[in-house]
């Protein structure tokens, strides 16, 4: 049963990184008329750690990202997430790998040609408490000015371009520190936009979001998918919303792709038992898979019986107590 | 991209007219500083040892024998001999008022050096003061006054190259994979306090009260007997300094956003935050060398400065290099009559206490009043 | 005035050499003066030209000095030119005075804002800065690389710049008298005794000594020199290091001096106004009480003799240092030259006095 | 429509006072036979807020705590939920009303015999890295301890069972800074148990987990409430959990008790339209109500189609776009 | 409540075989401790100006007819007269070992005062020196000294009020609905430099140079000069200081796991934090009333018995208890040796500038070792 899923997700793997045997898989792909204009992005053979520590995070995995196309990363805490998506940006330096974007090394650009192909929304952001919502978007275009530039007329309409596709136009002239966490975010998302760039990698935008907020985001994710053939990284905790989404996913577990395919391939009841070490009944919806957490596993689960894992979980002594309520 | 139509005439009015307001806050404040200046100029001059009326020393000043005198100027800015003149506009001009530009450089060079600090540092409660950079000179003036007596005459240069060392120490320390605000401000703390030590500790080795009135002077702070040369060393400098980080003050905006936003918004971080600090370095540097270790100006100035235009470091930099001087110039005023009026008695309290005793309870009102101030 | 010309090279004017300031040129005799330590105003005053004293500086001798000659000794004449930490170039123009007898290295280095060019300034404009630091070697070694006068040679120099050198050499005479009579009554040397001098700032209840040297350089020690003292902190070159009770217990000198002791009953007071007398009580008290108090000070040999005496003050121009002279005579010989009582110092039978007190009056009125 | 809403509400409130009437009620009671030594925990005419705002958070609501039931708390982000819980554990001052346990007053217990009834689990929890799990579970006792008193042999036996419960036997003599976040929580709830009271309140213990961990911690509240009887109110932002754990729910809006009853009465479409702002899909299920967002609702939502709201939302034309995907 | 049967026997010799390996690493602790004690005691009664050989001072220190003399304990702790012995014996037991006793407690003091601020901030930073006590006793001294000449024989009192007064200034400051370890800390840096501004200011209505070196003296911390005198002084309140610290260690415990866990396991969280506050404002007023600002002692001596018995404080007291004089004497013959190896003389540092050389550096090398040390 191991073995077999191992092998699942391996061949997961060469599917994606030989694009066009992907796109013929079965996956459904709605923008296909518009995929010429989105970035290629592919990370080869990626060895990413922090200087502080010996073992890199991520040891030798590759990633190819489908243009024009939103992948959503899921993993436990700690599976190296926002590991993968800080060396997919060069904000982490590789210790061994290449990523390449549109057919570049990205080593090969500037710092700031870089920050015209590629946006990063990292998971924490700070901004002083003054600044007005236009400022903070404005400083979106730093990639694409000079020393000594001031804001051009393309600026302008780029910063309100963002702001009115991230709906905070109404918001444009209050101070960032009166605004709720939400709103907060949304802004954030407009300073991206603003960056103009083709590709955009977003590390859990929907964190200590209420499901209020949390829905605009991944609206606005939609948005631009189907409006502006923009390539989207997106981390997400929750799988459901991972699953409804994304049209691409890759599951981490400890710092290795565990599997990568859509969310209906990924999202099994093996998978949560692998990765997330829950048992789980996954049914399929109109809006993708559907998860019920049931119950956690245990380490002793592994050892004693590995055999039964995914296939017997809904026997189990203890998940009949519950549905017995 | 397609984006959608907006309607950008609205939008745009709409920014200029607030841009507008904007500006008008920050003309009224340097407006404002600069009749802080004028008059405190004006206050200073007046007073002094030698007897003479306000209306004399005004005269002085605006006496036209010196003011529309090429050599007079070449004596005071480049250093040739002093053209004859009255004794008044002799003490006037030789004494008083290099006083009063040396207080406007050292307020404008302390100003502008910690706002460079708070931004290269995120941290409020940054300044050449809490990074170690007075611990610094402070320690390299007093062994050089104790140690090698002989190079007395280099006191400012090594002074400034000792306020550079202990900033590229605190750097060091706080560096792991990149510093963080509280780390810096940590290791500032600590090597201000070891550096200290050190101080102290050269005290005891200095055989006498001339050495140790010496270095207290220099370690508070004092424009008393400041004069042209003083205006000639810091010149150039504050020049220099006030022109890079009037240009590169929208690095220091991006700066405030975050190591991890700058970095992804394409700004080589740590290049930018170094050449940052030898900026403001080199503004407290120039300031160090002139007036000794005058604290609080550069904590306080910025953040007087934010509260009137925001955070926005194009207008924050304008406005310290006004504001600046004046908080310093009225210090000064303070510093020279403060105890007449307190105490009758004519003595001159030196500046650096006077700005330390206004800027700490000023702080701690700032402290008391925000919530998030601790919170860095 | 008179002007023996000795050193006029001008029709008009004089020049007076003295270090570091150099050769210093006057047009006109100085009407009005100031100084920086009191033996350079004991000179003045010792010249007779004490009506023109602007400033007495630190330090001025005991008044009781004067009063026992006769002499009038303005001590309000008190412009400060330290002050706030710094020497307030403005107090130089409003004071005015036509010569400063302030060394000007000592300004340089108290002062780091003062330069060569401000030095200058204030000798053009105002008056000459033409002091010698010569009370002790160990206040700025660094600079010394102009000589330190004595006592003598520095009034020589203050009297070329009043023009009154007949003044100077008369009391030169007085003064080469009775070291003459003094040195040739000196018991011989193994029969002095060691004494220790303590400077006045030392805190004998805090356990806290300051132990000099009596033979360092400087006018300041100049009678303990001229009387073949022996020094029992022989390694203390003049002062600047700390002792405690056990250094002391360790040398134990037969006598302990309080340097400065004599102006006033306690320590170092600035200026000792009502000092018209020594008093006796209040040095018991502070030093020799102290020390019978505490278990090891007790011990001392000077302690158990009760032989603390009141030293000499530090700040001695020729008047100071002529009665001083006797002053120390007598508390190290006493059975040479007569017991000094401390009860009516400096009341000194006239059978055991060493100078004619109404010979150097005389001189000083100007009857040569 | 709106206004029959807020009656329902008022009606479920009433329900919860009279104690007798909601256990009729339908509600499902699993331990009935136990009940009787279970704590009775009321709230009533509550105010609450903090000294630094002069409004205060809680403005006079009641709130009945169902004895040896599990009652979940849920509300968006600053509807004051943690507030509430500070309130009626008494950390935060009440500016007016009165908390009940078992018919005592709770401002009549001194702070430690209250201590000894009811434990709280705060949001964030610190402590220093280098203790062991077992000190720490040990502090539980420091209620039950007087100024000189050493650990009794109880207080080792309520130690040694607060361990078991909380499945931390293995880490017991680990450092507590060497443990997982998932671990580390585990033992902070540890040493709530240690404290051996009747009542828990818990605030958020799943945020910052996975959902192995998350799930882990629910287990140990229901071991709670069948085997000892403990009464449990417990904060949780994840709706579907709360309603599949909790006997009982009470949702927050702005400071106010919105809702109040069980699960399956709480849980609407309505409900999460009004209090969540969003247009969610509830379905029925065994194990309670499942609830699939499908988009926010905006301020102008409210007021130009606000009959709309709860009704079609199934129509609206932005979610007809998805369900076309 | 029914809990399942765990195997109670087990789980017991388990956690007792790990308590005594625990005790072990104290023991060994206390132990090391008490021999550099003994071993820097007997260096230091063989060092002093008076001639005696190393025989002789340790014969006088072992001198039964003093250490077996009532009267002679009588004279040492109550102050009656000393009785007659001989010389080496009173160089020795009146000089040389007073130094050594007051070192010890001094020590202790420090090191239990910087634990207990550090768990009443819960700051790995906190220390008397951080949070201002001792700059507002620096700045009482001096204001004796220059001000209040007269009440000069009152210093060690008034310097501790001073320090209770500055705390309790911090502490008021940094509260805002209860007190946050971060304010803290700013708060006590801003109010140290406040003061400290202040102290330069005295400094200059200072006119001699005895009260500045006086002054000096006071807030860099020597031991130079004490007897017996402040032994007698310090010795109560630091007993008691030792029992409420030793009492109080499960509170301290408790406070470590934050001020919301310590209010639900019932503390009056605000008031155990104000008496903790009040014992090591004890502590240190006591140390300092005698020794004047030693710096770094109570900061680091915490962090190393940490190091070695962890962080729980009933082993921590005890530890700092130890491991707190053996620092101090261990740095005061660096202060009474250390120019005598290093440049041939036989001048004597400050013990309290030796404690910052050592101190600081250790501290850095700390904050460049942990991550976690910057985030408090
Ligand atoms: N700055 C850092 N220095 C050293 N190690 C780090 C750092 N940041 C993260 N790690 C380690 O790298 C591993 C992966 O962390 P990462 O942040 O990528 O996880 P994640 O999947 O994003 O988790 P989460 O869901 O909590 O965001 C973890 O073991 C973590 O401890
Ligand atoms: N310490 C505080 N001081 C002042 N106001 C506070 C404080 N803590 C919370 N508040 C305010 O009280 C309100 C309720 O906050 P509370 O923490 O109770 O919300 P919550 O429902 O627990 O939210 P979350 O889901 O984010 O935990 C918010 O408006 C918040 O801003
Ligand atoms: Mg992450
Ligand atoms: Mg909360």
């Amino acid at each position: 049963m191991r073995d077999e899923q191992t092998l699942e997700t391996d061949s997961g793997l060469e599917t994606v990184l030989e694009r066009e045997s992907t796109l013929t898989n079965g996956q459904h792909d709605p923008d296909a008329e518009s995929n010429c204009s989105a970035s290629e992005f592919a990370g080869q053979d990626l060895v990413i750690g922090y200087p502080s520590s010996d073992e890199p995070v991520i040891n030798r995995e590759s990633i190819h990202v489908m243009p024009g196309e939103v992948t959503a990363l899921v993993g436990p805490n700690g599976s190296g997430k926002s590991t993968l998506l800080k060396g997919l940006a060069d904000q982490l330096a590789l210790e061994d790998g290449t990523i390449m974007l549109d057919g570049k090394d990205i080593h090969s650009l500037k710092t700031k040609e870089l920050a015209r192909e590629l946006g990063l929304l990292s998971q924490e952001n700070v901004s002083p408490n003054s600044i007005s919502v236009e400022e903070l978007v404005g400083h979106g275009r730093y990639p694409h000015r000079g020393f000594f530039d001031s804001l051009t007329d393309e600026d302008r309409r780029a910063i309100d371009r963002a702001i009115s596709l991230a709906g905070v136009d109404h918001l444009r002239e209050r101070e960032v520190g009166s605004l709720s966490g939400g709103q907060k975010q949304l802004v954030w998302i407009a300073m991206v936009l603003a960056q103009e760039t083709n590709v955009l990698l977003l590390d859990e935008p929907t964190t200590f979001l209420d499901l209020h907020h949390q829905l605009e985001v991944m609206e606005i994710v939609e948005t631009l998918r189907d409006q502006s053939d923009i390539t989207v990284v997106v981390v997400l905790h929750d799988i459901d919303q991972a699953a409804r989404y994304a049209d691409h996913m890759v599951a981490l577990k400890d710092g290795s792709i565990y599997a990568n395919g859509s969310p209906e391939e990924v999202v099994t009841e093996g998978l949560l038992a692998d990765v997330f070490e829950i048992d789980a009944d996954v049914q399929p919806t109109e809006r993708g898979p559907q998860i019920t957490p049931i119950r956690p596993r245990h380490d002793d689960d592994d050892d004693q019986d590995s055999t039964e894992t995914g296939t017997d979980t809904e026997s189990s002594p203890d998940n009949a107590t519950k549905t017995d309520r | 991209m397609a984006g959608e139509p907006v309607t950008e005439t609205t939008t745009t009015t709409r920014r200029e007219r607030w841009l507008d307001w904007f500006d008008g806050s920050l003309i009224t404040l340097c407006l404002g500083s600069i009749a802080v200046i004028v008059a405190g100029g004006l206050i200073q001059v007046s007073f002094g040892a030698f007897s003479m009326s306000i209306v004399q020393a005004w005269q002085a000043v605006f006496n036209p024998e010196v003011i529309f005198n090429v050599r007079a100027w070449e004596a005071f800015l480049l250093g040739a001999d002093v053209p004859e003149m009255n004794t008044q506009s002799l003490i006037v001009w030789n004494i008083r008022l290099p006083r009063v530009f040396v207080g406007i450089l050292v307020g404008m060079n302390l100003a502008v050096s910690g706002a460079i600090f708070q931004a290269v540092t995120r941290n409020e409660l940054a300044s050449p003061f809490i990074l170690g950079v007075s611990s610094g000179a402070g320690l390299m003036i007093l062994l050089t006054l104790v140690v090698f007596g002989g190079l007395a005459a280099f006191l400012p240069l090594i002074a400034s190259v000792g306020g550079a060392l202990a900033f590229l120490i605190v750097y060091a320390i706080a560096w792991k994979n990149g510093t963080s605000p509280v780390r810096l401000v940590l290791a500032g703390v600590i090597v201000g306090t070891v550096f200290g030590s050190l101080q102290t500790a050269l005290f005891f080795f200095a055989d006498d009260i001339g050495v140790v009135q010496s270095a207290i002077a220099w370690t508070t702070g004092s424009l008393t007997g400041t004069d042209w040369d003083q205006v000639r060393m810091a010149l150039p400098w504050t020049a220099v300094a006030m022109l890079l980080a009037l240009i590169s003050s929208r690095q220091m905006n991006v700066l405030l956003l975050g190591e991890n936003t700058a970095k992804s918004l394409g700004m080589s971080v740590e290049k930018v935050r170094f050449a940052l600090s030898g900026v403001a370095v080199l503004a407290a540097a120039a300031s160090i060398a002139v007036a000794g270790i005058v604290g609080f100006v550069g904590l306080i100035v910025p953040h007087m400065v934010r509260n009137i235009v925001g955070s926005n470091y194009k207008k924050l930099v304008i406005g310290c290099i006004f504001a600046g001087p004046a908080l310093m110039v009225a210090a000064d005023v303070g510093a020279r009559l403060g105890m007449a009026v307190i105490a009758g008695s004519d003595t001159q309290i030196p500046v650096g206490i006077v700005t330390g005793l206004i800027g700490g309870p000023y702080f701690l009102y700032l402290m008391r009043r925000q919530d998030k101030m601790g919170e860095i | 005035t008179d002007d023996s010309g000795q050193s006029a090279s001008d029709t008009t004017g004089y020049e007076v050499t003295i270090e570091p300031a150099g050769t210093v040129r006057f047009d006109d005799v100085p009407q009005t003066w100031v100084a920086e330590g009191g033996a350079w105003v004991d000179m003045g005053v010792a010249l007779g030209v004490e009506n023109g004293l602007l400033s007495t500086g630190s330090y001025p001798a005991p008044q009781f000095f004067y009063d026992e000659l006769g002499v009038s000794f303005n001590r309000d004449a008190s412009v400060e030119f330290w002050r706030d930490g710094g020497y307030d170039k403005e107090i130089f123009y409003e004071t005015d005075a036509n010569v400063h007898f302030l060394d000007p290295n000592a300004i340089k280095y108290w002062d780091d804002n003062w330069d060569d060019d401000d030095i200058n300034e204030i000798s053009q404009a105002v008056g000459p800065i033409c002091g010698n630091n010569c009370r002790r070697r160990r206040d700025f070694r660094n600079e010394l690389d102009y000589p330190l006068y004595s006592l003598y040679e520095a009034f020589e120099k203050v009297a070329q710049v009043f023009q009154k050198e007949d003044r100077y050499e008369a009391l030169a005479d007085v003064h080469d008298e009775v070291l003459d009579k003094v040195q040739s009554r000196l018991p011989p040397v193994d029969e002095r005794p060691r004494i220790g001098l303590i400077n006045g700032g030392s805190r004998p209840l805090e356990n806290l000594f300051y132990p000099m040297d009596l033979l360092a350089d400087g006018y300041e020690l100049k009678t303990y020199r001229d009387l073949g003292a022996v020094s029992a902190f022989e390694d203390t070159d003049g002062g600047g290091s700390e002792a405690d009770y056990e250094y002391m217990l360790e040398v134990d000198p037969d006598v302990l001096m309080i340097h400065w002791g004599i102006g006033n009953g306690s320590t170092v007071d600035k200026a000792p106004e009502n000092g018209r007398r020594f008093d006796h009580e209040l040095f018991n008290e502070t030093w020799l009480e102290v020390m019978q108090d505490h278990p090891l000070g007790r011990q001392l040999a000077a302690v158990q003799d009760e032989n603390i005496l009141p030293g000499a003050w530090g700040e001695q121009g020729p008047i100071v240092n002529l009665f001083q002279t006797e002053l120390t005579a007598r508390q190290l010989y006493p059975e040479e030259f007569g017991e000094f009582d401390p009860e009516r110092y400096p009341n000194v039978p006239e059978e055991e006095q060493l100078f004619d007190r109404q010979r150097v009056a005389d001189i000083i009125n100007g009857d040569i």
